[in-house]
């Protein structure tokens, strides 16, 4: 393991929004998107964040880049806590950080040229002198396989693929350490979708990035990521590497979500046990007490109704949040 | 949104200053300065805005809108005498536009592209362009005076309402229309169109069960800011072809600079509109479950 | 295995303002008894047009029927008036789409519009057909059915919507269940309770599966054999473990390498290029302009399908191993 | 590198026009209208407010007893008919356009503060347009006008202070769904600032519809200066306007045709024109971000 500095490191993170209602605006609950949790991004490696839709994934992203501030916790960059500065203080820091969107359609402003939309970061952060802006925007366009000419030409004449490539070569633009990629193949044709995971793989290699993956797919994020933390309902479940998680899943829900997730293998697929859910997700307007997942868990005891399970180290760099492995600390 | 109203009819009166001289038309001569300011007394001017204000709402809610300059009685009483004439005119008005516009409208997006929507098209780009005040005039002109079908003003029988009627809905059939048009082309290509037609049922079950209803719903709405325009028309309508309502009556107080009667007049209009708005609030919980239980 | 469906030469057309889209060219596939066919396809390969033509569900215009046929049971269904056609939907053929949010009409009772099709083809009467839709909305798991069909489609979960969706398209106890990705829109742990539940239903209900889906894993797990479309064509067919196994036309092989491997770090062997617009008539093989085993002949005609025998066709004409 | 500048075909506006028989014959309509409007002094020869009693009532050239002096015959006390609707369509097209550039920059405004930053301030504002919307408009102005006055001036203030709320809805609606894309998130992201986000990423995506709003707007303000000038609280005494010849007309409306038919053909024409116009556009733009 070369890489231990710690880049980026989240504790204690919640994010809750306020639900209003009536004539005054009066706050009548809360969405507990993200409810208190922790976890380190190493430099030059990939964490995945995997989870169902609803399960604050998303959330977490915004919140570290401070696009939706947190309600609290923190967000240290290199030691600097990001949470506590004002947007006006926090754009400096944007140059470090940057992130890829799922919807290749809604990420590009449909009135602004391909050369418009990759120079923007530069001309914000006045990065270089204008003569030198357009052949930066070629070279960065053809970091991301693209064709130069095309600089000059609207979102609508590109595919889903290519528009994908415009937003990562912008996200590049500023040189940053730390990528957040939320969902960034998902809305992808699937002969597409191996081009650009390609291509965000060997840009990793090339210039020594910070990715934080977030997707719903767990072979997919076992594919991409060193590490993987998976989420349920605001709060993380099973934390570990990639292999670790994969291979031997601990927690019940990463178990049946792994399970759940088909194969492209027939053969496999006929044969295997397969752990099926019941009932769906909860509201996380009013999520169950004590462990969130006790409601479909097929393991749940009567102590998972009382008390939260705490995200617990069970030995090397492996954590899990449940009940059923309290003892095992001292095994 | 009353409290609202109210405060913008009482406004009327500072608009221009001070409305002891508005009335008065300037400072006329032969009046002292003592003379003025006793008028204002009288007329309780030089009391706080805000004392002004609670005390005409208050006699307001009470029913008692204050005395006209003009007609030398209470307000409304006058208004008592004109209200039902209007109501008439535009409650007609609107149900005609309704039972027009609707089925032309549904009309056109069923049979989107052919004749009958190029046809209903037009009707409307002319039903929308031509001022109401000239199609008013116009049919005075050539059906009342050159043909003699139908009284010129006037109130009476019904064949006095014909050409009032007319003018006053002639703009709101051809914005329903339009209305209703693209509502239901919307409608229809909603996936749950497709659904209906996959269980088999048949083409008219899938219009009238399940695109017509869903159609209608933005179109309650409409009837909301129909009364409204239907409303302010009248005041032109009226003119035109001196029907004793409310419109008319507004007109000859604001240009007699009959401001009590003014405030009555835009009070009363602008109230019912509010409530009509509120009843379509709740017509649209009545049509829309996702409202209703929400 | 007697055949239930089975299309031949179909071709579909889209007339726009600025061209016509060759959507679906001369597809030939069938459809077995009691057995479930997936459809694999990108966005514009035709799979969805291809099962909605065969139910008059391609509005015209744009679209035009060009040619085909397509035989349920010894009837050509696309020589059907909208009116004979009409007997086949929803009640030997049943239909549920993607996104069950937007499949339901808002306004409507979800029970309201389960006895539709049930009045409308069985003629039965209102106080049964709740009965029986009520025991529909029983089997394919829907707690506290009887109280629920009152309910309103917006208050019910993406996951229990679909269920509803399947429910009422099952009604009339169809022969045929067309499926059109009803998974896409819906979580991991939820698609895996849908797959279950049609697989358990097809089972009771002895009926036939049609699901078409871009997801290779998702048929993996419940097709007995797989058409693989690509560029409004049917490019390879198969029974499910020898697709799998010994994909033949490059463009399947490429579909399956480039999924996530269980092997991490090793790059994913990417298919080149864009999905094509057809725009015009194809001229060669569709796939000819991001196949790396591309010959000048495949730019110029289009392969004719090859029987590889053992129930396996290929659209290639290379026969490539 | 000299391949890169190779400007991309923008969109063909002036194909879509001549596809659309009606559009474009309504533009060249509304060409002419505006051609007589500018150059009114050099196309007449008389003064449109020269009295002349012994020339009242001329009708047209074509009917009996007219005088190929005056065209389109004259009124009650003798002026050139057509003279005055020349002079007319300024009037009319001056209060549409000026009225409709001052609501559009109010509406315009106040629909991006509301949409973009929302609280209180957009509480306040969109109440005050609910309170304006449940005004019969044109009683609005009545009043306004009583009290003020008449006058081109504040028959143009009036129309365009009055005249925001349709933009401000319509920015606002428009502002709060593009504040949700992703492209906007990405600006923040890079650092951008507020106002940078407001002008080079709201204001290009909301121009469309304000155009097509702007474009009825004018209509029915021409529409709305003659129905004032028509109930006598328009634009002052001296200045020849349609709805003040409406109005005139209406006196004689069973002895002279023409004082009635002929500025209600003109304005007719006029709103009928950018109507059809705004159909055109609104098609072009986008179907669907703007209802009427």
């Amino acid at each position: 393991m070369e890489h231990n500095e710690k880049l980026l490191e989240v504790r204690n993170l919640k994010k809750y929004f306020p639900i209003k209602k009536g004539l005054f605006k009066k706050t009548t609950g809360y969405v507990y998107a993200v409810d208190d949790i922790s976890f380190d991004l190493h430099k030059g490696r990939t964490l995945g964040l995997v989870g169902e839709s609803g399960c604050g994934k998303s959330t977490t992203g915004r919140a570290i880049l401070q696009l939706q501030p947190p309600t609290a916790g923190e967000v240290l960059y290199e030691g600097e806590n990001l949470a506590v500065l004002s947007q006006k203080q926090m754009r400096p820091n944007r140059r470090k950080m940057q992130i890829i969107f799922q919807d290749p359609y809604a990420s590009l402003n449909p009135r602004l040229t391909v050369e418009e939309i990759v120079s923007e970061p530069i001309i914000v952060h006045k990065l270089l002198p204008k003569d030198q802006i357009e052949d930066r925007v070629a070279e960065l366009l053809g970091l991301v396989g693209l064709d130069s000419e095309l600089m000059n030409r609207y979102p609508h004449e590109f595919s889903g693929g290519q528009r994908q490539r415009v937003s990562i070569a912008r996200a590049l633009a500023l040189n940053p350490d730390l990528i957040v990629c939320d969902e960034p193949i998902s809305a992808l044709d699937v002969s597409i979708q191996a081009q650009v995971l390609n291509l965000l793989i060997r840009l990793q290699k090339e210039l020594d990035l910070t990715y934080l993956f977030i997707a719903h797919d767990l072979s997919m994020v076992h594919y991409v990521s060193d590490d993987m933390a998976v989420m349920y309902l605001g709060t993380i479940v099973e934390k570990g590497t990639s292999e670790q998680l994969y291979k031997d899943p601990m927690h019940p829900y990463t178990r049946a979500l792994l399970s759940a997730e088909p194969k492209a293998n027939p053969r496999l697929e006929k044969e295997r046990h397969r752990i099926i859910l019941k009932g769906e997700l909860p509201s996380p307007i009013n999520p169950p007490s004590g462990c969130r997942f006790r409601t479909r868990c097929p393991q749940a005891m009567d102590i998972c109704k009382e008390i939260r399970p705490e995200l617990q180290s069970i030995g090397d760099e492996r954590m899990v949040a449940c009940h059923l492995f309290n003892g095992s600390k001292e095994n | 949104m009353i409290i609202g109203v109210t405060i913008v009819a009482f406004g009327v009166n500072f608009l221009a200053g001070d409305p002891t001289l508005v009335i008065l038309g300037g400072e006329p001569r032969g009046m002292t300065r003592e003379d003025i300011d006793d008028f204002r007394h009288e007329m309780g001017f030089d009391r706080p805005v805000i004392v002004q204000y609670l005390d005409w709402l208050g006699s307001a809610v009470q029913g008692d809108f204050g005395t006209s300059y003009r007609y030398r009685e209470s307000n409304t009483a006058v208004i008592r005498d004109r209200l039902p004439n209007t109501l008439k005119l535009a409650g007609v008005s609107l149900i005609l536009s309704l039972i027009i516009a609707i089925p032309l409208g549904v009309l056109a997006a069923i049979k989107k592209g052919t004749f009958w929507d190029r046809f209903s098209l037009v009707i409307a780009l002319i039903g929308q362009s031509v001022p109401s005040f000239w199609l008013g005039l116009m049919l005075i002109m050539i059906v009342a005076v050159k043909f003699g079908l139908v009284p010129v003003s006037g109130t009476g029988g019904i064949e006095y309402m014909i050409l009032p009627v007319i003018t006053l809905t002639s703009f709101s059939i051809a914005r329903n229309m339009r209305m209703v048009r693209s509502s239901m082309l919307e409608v229809l290509g909603e996936d749950y169109i497709r659904t209906a037609k996959s269980k088999g049922l048949k083409n008219s079950v899938v219009l009238r069960r399940h695109a017509l209803r869903n159609a209608l719903i933005p179109v309650v709405t409409l009837i909301g800011l129909d009364m409204g325009a239907l409303l302010g028309g009248t005041i032109i309508t009226e003119t035109i072809f001196a029907w004793p309502g409310m419109g008319w009556l507004t007109l000859q107080a604001i240009q007699g600079k009959d401001l009590p009667l003014v405030q009555a007049c835009v009070t009363l209009m602008a109230t019912i509109f509010v409530l009509i708005n509120l009843i379509v609030d709740f017509a649209y919980s009545v049509l829309d479950p996702r409202v209703r239980l929400s | 295995m007697s055949k239930l469906l089975e299309i031949k030469n179909l071709e579909v057309h889209f007339n726009t303002r600025d061209a016509t889209i060759y959507a679906v060219n001369n597809v030939n596939l069938h459809v077995n008894e009691c057995e479930t066919l997936g459809i694999v396809g990108e966005s514009g390969s035709g799979k969805s047009v291809t099962m909605m033509s065969i139910l008059g569900l391609v509005p015209t215009p744009p679209g035009e029927i060009k040619k085909g046929t397509a035989f349920f049971k010894g009837t050509d269904l696309l020589s059907l008036s909208p009116r004979q056609l009409r007997k086949f939907q929803g009640n030997r053929i049943g239909m549920i789409f993607q996104d069950p949010m937007t499949s339901f009409n808002p306004v409507l009772s979800i029970g309201r519009q389960m006895i539709e099709a049930l009045e409308w083809h069985k003629h039965v009467g209102r106080a049964e057909a709740y009965e029986r839709a009520a025991h529909m909305l029983d089997l394919v798991g829907i707690p506290n059915a009887s109280q629920r069909i009152r309910e309103f489609p917006h208050q019910f979960s993406g996951g229990m919507r679909q269920r509803a969706m399947i429910a009422m398209a099952l009604i009339c106890e169809p022969e045929l269940l067309i499926a059109d990705e009803p998974t896409t829109a819906l979580d991991v742990t939820i698609q895996a309770q849908i797959v279950e539940l049609v697989l358990e239903l097809q089972e009771k209900l002895k009926m036939s599966v049609v699901w078409i889906t871009h997801d290779l894993a998702v048929v993996a797990r419940l097709a007995e054999r797989v058409s693989v479309m690509y560029g409004g064509k049917v490019i390879e067919q198969a029974d499910v473990l020898d697709l799998y196994e010994h994909p033949n036309h490059p463009y399947t092989q490429g579909l399956l390498a480039s999924l996530p491997s269980e092997n991490r770090g090793t790059e994913l062997k990417a298919i080149q290029g864009l999905p094509p617009i057809l725009k015009e008539e194809p001229k060669g093989c569709t796939f000819a302009k991001r196949c790396s085993y591309a010959k000048p002949e495949c730019f110029l005609t289009v392969p004719e399908m090859q029987d590889l025998g053992n129930n396996h066709f290929s659209c290639c004409r290379l026969g490539v191993k | 590198m000299n391949k890169r500048k190779k400007k991309h075909k923008k969109h063909d506006w002036l194909r879509d026009l001549r596809e659309n028989k009606a559009a474009l014959v309504s533009v060249i309509v509304l060409g002419i209208i505006v051609f007589f409007a500018v150059f009114a002094p050099l196309l007449t020869t008389q003064d449109p407010n020269y009295t002349n009693l012994r020339v009242r009532l001329l009708p047209p050239v074509p009917f009996e007893g007219s005088n190929p002096e005056h065209l389109l015959g004259t009124d009650s006390v003798g002026r050139d008919v057509a003279s005055r609707l020349i002079y007319g369509a300024r009037i009319s097209l001056m209060v549409g356009f000026i009225a409709v550039v001052i609501s559009g920059l109010i509406g315009v405004a106040l629909g991006l503060i509301t949409g973009y930053f929302g609280g209180w301030v957009d509480d306040v504002i969109m109440r005050l347009a609910d309170i304006q919307l449940a005004f019969p408009f044109i009683l609005l102005m009545l009043a306004v006008l009583a009290v003020v006055g008449p006058g081109l001036w504040n028959v143009i203030l009036v129309l365009g202070v009055t005249g925001w709320v349709a933009y401000s809805r319509i920015v606002r609606g428009c502002v709060m769904s593009l504040r949700e894309k992703e492209f906007v998130e990405a600006a923040r992201a890079i650092g951008a600032s507020n106002q940078r986000i407001i002008i080079k990423h709201l204001i290009p995506n909301i121009i469309g519809p304000v155009v097509v709003i702007a474009s009825f707007s004018v209509s029915r303000t021409i529409i709305a200066e003659a129905s004032l000038s028509f109930l006598g609280l328009g634009v002052d005494v001296e200045t020849a306007t349609w709805g003040k010849m409406l109005s005139e007309g209406r006196l004689y409306i069973s002895d002279a045709w023409w004082l009635t038919t002929l500025p209600g053909i003109c304005l007719a024409l006029t709103v009928l024109c950018i109507n059809v116009f705004g159909d055109w556009l609104r098609d072009v733009v986008d179907p669907k971000s703007v209802e009427r």
